[in-house]
């Protein structure tokens, strides 16, 4: 996916795609919330609707050995990532067909053949990891391999945050830190969240290069991501990008939502990446109606074969219950 | 409480007891305030603390950014400066990141002063599984907290605890952990008047039995008192005791228990090994030695972090159709 | 080994033992790398890694800042990415705050992935009163990670263990603990020559006896030694067990001894309430109930925080006369 | 202490006390090491031998109603806060007339009496405490108290650090914090534990005004902490200092010192705050070679008697172990 090969894409390919990974994502989740509603997936489920451009345009940037980490708002990127969908939808319906065995569910979606190192529901936690892949990385002369690790906004005010930022910057790991910043940790705002808002700024603290980028752009994420992820190629060391971004829905299914206006939410959709570039494309010519109806349509009929799978894939018996706790020394598992 | 008494009360969710009690703090000293992740707006996690802020405002009802290790050492800060803080973490799971302020900071600080200073802090802790969140979220490490000296440790299983013990433990000048089971908030009991302040020091007889004690706490003593019930079709009276207080236990209530009944069943919603399940079995063993007429049985979480599918994690804790087969398997050995 | 081999054997400090150990794994492995604040040029907190990073560079003996967490975290994910570190800790008190990354990701991500990853990390932990460095750097909470399904935990009590078990812990694919007790790495014991792979999940029997088992971990074994040669000169005769692995225990060996000797004595330097002495006994009251002839008597440290005063720390943690006096009071409880 | 009171000391008098401060600090160290070798010491000791400017200079800015946090290298600030020489000296003999009965040693002074909070030996770990304190002034209305709290530059990677920091800026806690850079953290130089070892930068990061000073200039540390406390008392909300100071010991008596040339010692020894000091007060005639002769002796006296205090102290019964380990609801224990 390296943009200077010489079979890249062209930019109207790229677009194109960027589109449909979007209304992929977009498919996906919408769905997911139906079936939370129908009891098909249980536990806790965080939808990313609203914030699919930075995980389409970030990971569009990357090839096969470079790493990938996430939160518990992982569909997205999973899905970006090259996990099938199908296997993240048996993993939500627990079955052991899913991309972790059914162990997981939504917040821990893993996927080593695509590099994809979950998944983690405790904030914060997986960016000193991304510190740990990215030493692995400069140790085995693993030199073009980048680590990606995304993260809200919230999680900035952890510690392991603080600490995971020191130690990439003193270590100078090829590590990009993408913060998705919605504006909110659950029900708290930035304001109260971060002293200091501009957390572009906040992250330079570390003797980092940061940049701040409208998260609701995927051409801007793609754009702005290729240079932050070539110049780590380069040896610049980690950096760290702000995604300005908003989730459309609430946290989770928990969540009453009451901590935000409908108005400001209803601004937010007024930016909505998805509409935002079918009407930019519309109107440059660069896309035809059937086109992006066709993305819509295949993004729908991946979704539901997904559905079918799940549906239809069996549950592990509770007698291999133990398995996976820990590994054996002679065989992988 | 009685039956009887009970059947007047009015019920309550233990998710309702324990806003009530806090509501209760909040109003009567203007020392105490909650501080947490999401207790203010978002209403907590679990809605425990939901419309408080309304009532109190925001410096009372405050949030927190997510920062588990400063905001309870920032608790403990101002438990010393003469607040009364009752801090929130959202889960046992993350109460890791601020075990280093609880075990070195706040259970040593009155032994390291030589007794000049005390922490009078309260912290409410949301623990165990049963919800499909996965093995970040499901945990239950209580018995860790239990092993502390300088700590007091409860556990209310019940909305009437829910309600009353808050009070005791906000009025002590040490630290106090609060857990709460995730799947105890909806579940409804009647909860009567004040009637002074309780003893949270104290296990509960739950119910009276002769044939084996079965030791529970949180989110297993619902399960218990479930399973005494169908043991008792069976023929097999089972006594059901709550702890409560997991530090200190309330081994003497426990050993007169034992003593008359001769055989106990150990619950425990978390891993087996090390749990709190061992300390309550290796002191019965010891006190009810002469007495027992058959092993200790321990009947705990598999170890294994606790996995996302339902069937799986229903499997991996202790549920009533086990607790049943483990009493009467204790009790009848030959059936 | 056998005695008679000892005698033949170069002795070594334990501290001299686990550098040795360190340095083989350096040598034998590029991906092995050894993390932690000041293992460089300070030479570790106890001098165990000193001059390593002249001969390996500091690149494979990485001085990190004051970050528990962050180092932790950083040592699972160049686990994940295929390098081999031994991540050391100063103290198993700093160790909380690590303890997130230990519990919610080291011990858990091989499960929650469905066994497609796992974590090749040795993490070295000081753990351990005697040097009268009061609460917040004496304290013995190993007892917690053997709590924990994912994690090995193993507690090298000898010159030759501190030797032998680095190596098979590294090569174990799941994050192994190793606990170091402070007062070993001035003992001086034999250490042999490779004889391959050791298993790091069994017992050892220390001292064969016959009249009661001593089951002992790190710094109490040594202590167990001294007191079993006393007593035998009350003609007490006295097994001791040495645990070394501390999670898996090994039960069977536990077992087959207190069914020799029927008797058990446990000791434990932590605090004694939820310490691991509540899960072996626990254990040993279960599968031995019909063999034991007096109740198991548990020995741990008391429920205190680890006070500086050199009469009070001891007093705070089982000394060898306090083993003697316990059994020969369990062996002759009319004496 | 408040210098804008009426019965002010005069500027002489200030610098003649400064002096006498550190002078006291530093024979009751010198005589520390040396009970350290006679075994009447134990555990862990940490000198702050070249760093008393730093204590002296910031306690003599503060009033009674005050608080202290320091670290396990806080002899200097328990003696400048009040806590007496003998009752230090006495906890560090293990005795019960010490000033945590013995329980606490070197690194754990501690005196409710002077507002002191300890002597905190998990670095950084007491940040968090300083918030809270803070809160509690804000919250009961003192509103005139300030929280003072010193630690080390090694502090400052913790976790812990940066959660406090964004506390104590989101909640504008009247907190002074204090990091004494002695470029250090045991044999960790400042440059392998931050990647921006420009501390007052790092802090300001936080939205924290914050200012870097010479810490070995008693007057200098002196002036800028009254005007950061009178800014704190005004309502500034948290502040932070950086002062740039060496210890000229190893970092405990366990520490070979191999990190660090002898030549960067000696460099930092010319610039002893005691010496400094004395030559500037002399050369300027501002003292005379009586008054600081008396100094020694006065702080000699002082330490002697504080041993022999000790030495003569009884140690606790082993019988009252348990005590203080909780707080029975009763009595004050
Ligand atoms: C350590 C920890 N504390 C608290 C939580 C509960 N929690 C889950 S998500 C969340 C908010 C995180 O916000 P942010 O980092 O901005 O990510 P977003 O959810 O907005 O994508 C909280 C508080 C957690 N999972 N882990
Ligand atoms: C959490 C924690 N990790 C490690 C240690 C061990 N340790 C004690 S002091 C110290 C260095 C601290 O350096 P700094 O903060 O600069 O303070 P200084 O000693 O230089 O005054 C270390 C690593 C500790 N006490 N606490
Ligand atoms: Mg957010
Ligand atoms: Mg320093």
């Amino acid at each position: 996916m390296n943009s200077e090969s010489p079979d890249a894409p062209t930019e109207q390919q790229v677009q194109h795609r960027l589109l449909a990974d979007m209304i992929r994502i977009r498919v996906f989740e919408e769905r997911c919330a139906e079936l939370y509603g129908e009891t098909k997936i249980r536990g806790f489920l965080h939808l990313y609707i609203g914030e699919e451009a930075v995980a389409a345009g970030v990971m569009r940037c990357l090839g096969d050995t470079d790493s990938v980490l996430a939160t518990y708002r992982e569909h997205g990127h999973a899905l970006m990532r090259g996990v099938s969908a199908e296997s993240i939808m048996c993993e939500m319906f627990g079955k052991s067909s899913g991309c972790s065995g059914g162990r997981g569910g939504s917040m821990h979606l893993f996927d080593k053949d695509c590099n994809f190192f979950g998944g983690n529901a405790i904030v914060a936690a997986h960016l000193p990891l991304a510190v740990g892949l990215g030493l692995a990385n400069q140790t085995l002369d693993r030199s073009d391999a980048v680590v990606v690790c995304f993260f809200g906004e919230g999680a900035m005010a952890e510690g392991e945050f603080h600490e995971a930022l020191n130690l990439a910057a003193l270590w100078k790991v090829p590590v990009l830190f993408c913060c998705e910043n919605n504006l909110y940790a659950m029900g708290t705002s930035l304001e109260s969240s971060e002293s200091q808002t501009d957390l572009a700024l906040k992250a330079a603290s570390y003797a980092i290069p940061a940049w701040s980028v409208d998260g609701m752009d995927v051409l801007e994420v793609h754009r702005a991501t290729t240079k932050a992820v070539a110049a780590i190629r380069a040896g610049g060391g980690p950096m760290f990008i702000e995604f300005q971004t908003y989730r459309f829905r609430p946290h989770s299914m928990f969540d009453p939502d009451l901590y935000r206006d409908d108005a400001e939410i209803e601004q937010w959709k007024q930016r909505d990446p998805i509409t935002t570039l079918e009407a930019q494309l519309l109107g440059d010519q660069l896309i035809t109606k059937e086109v992006v109806e066709e993305m819509w349509q295949a993004a729908r009929a991946e979704t539901e074969a997904a559905v079918e799978a799940a549906d239809a894939a069996p549950i592990e018996p509770v007698d291999t219950l133990l398995r996976h706790v820990t590994l054996d020394n002679e065989v992988g598992s | 409480m009685s039956a009887t008494d009970a059947g007047n009360m009015p019920a309550m969710t233990y998710r309702e007891a324990m806003r009530e009690a806090l509501r209760e703090a909040l109003a009567a000293d203007d020392r105490v305030f909650i501080m947490g992740e999401d207790v203010a707006d978002y209403g907590g996690p679990y809605a425990v603390t939901k419309g408080l802020h309304e009532e109190f405002g925001r410096d009372r009802v405050r949030n927190t950014p997510l920062s588990e290790a400063g905001f309870v050492g920032a608790g403990i800060g101002a438990a010393l400066g003469g607040l009364r803080p009752i801090v929130e973490i959202m889960t046992v799971n993350f109460s890791l990141l601020a075990l280093d302020q609880l075990v070195n900071t706040a259970a040593t600080l009155h032994h390291m002063s030589g007794g000049q200073f005390n922490v009078p802090l309260v912290v409410r802790i949301t623990t165990g599984a049963g919800r499909q969140l996965a093995a970040q979220h499901s945990h239950s490490l209580e018995g860790w907290f239990a092993h502390v000296p300088g700590l007091k440790v409860i556990a209310p299983a019940t909305p009437e605890d829910a309600r009353w013990m808050l009070p005791t433990a906000l009025a002590d000048p040490n630290p106090v952990i609060i857990f709460e089971h995730s799947v105890l908030y909806n579940e409804s009991g009647p909860v009567g008047p004040a009637t002074g302040p309780i003893d949270i020091t104290k296990a509960a007889i739950r119910r009276a039995g002769t044939e084996l004690t079965i030791v529970a706490s949180a989110g297993m003593v619902p399960k218990a008192l479930a399973a005494a019930e169908q043991v008792a079709k069976a023929g097999v009276s089972a006594e059901v005791i709550d702890l409560r207080s997991l530090r200190p236990l309330d081994v003497s209530t426990l050993t007169q228990s034992v003593q008359r009944t001769n055989r106990a069943l150990v619950l425990d919603e978390g891993w087996r090994t090390g749990g709190l399940n061992a300390e309550v079995a290796a002191t019965l063993a010891e006190s009810c030695f002469w007495s027992l007429d058959a092993p200790i049985v321990r009947l705990a979480g598999s170890e294994v972090p606790i996995p996302y599918a339902k069937h799986l994690e229903d499997a991996a804790i202790p549920q009533v159709d086990d607790i049943v087969a483990a009493a009467i398997n204790l009790v009848r050995p030959e059936q």
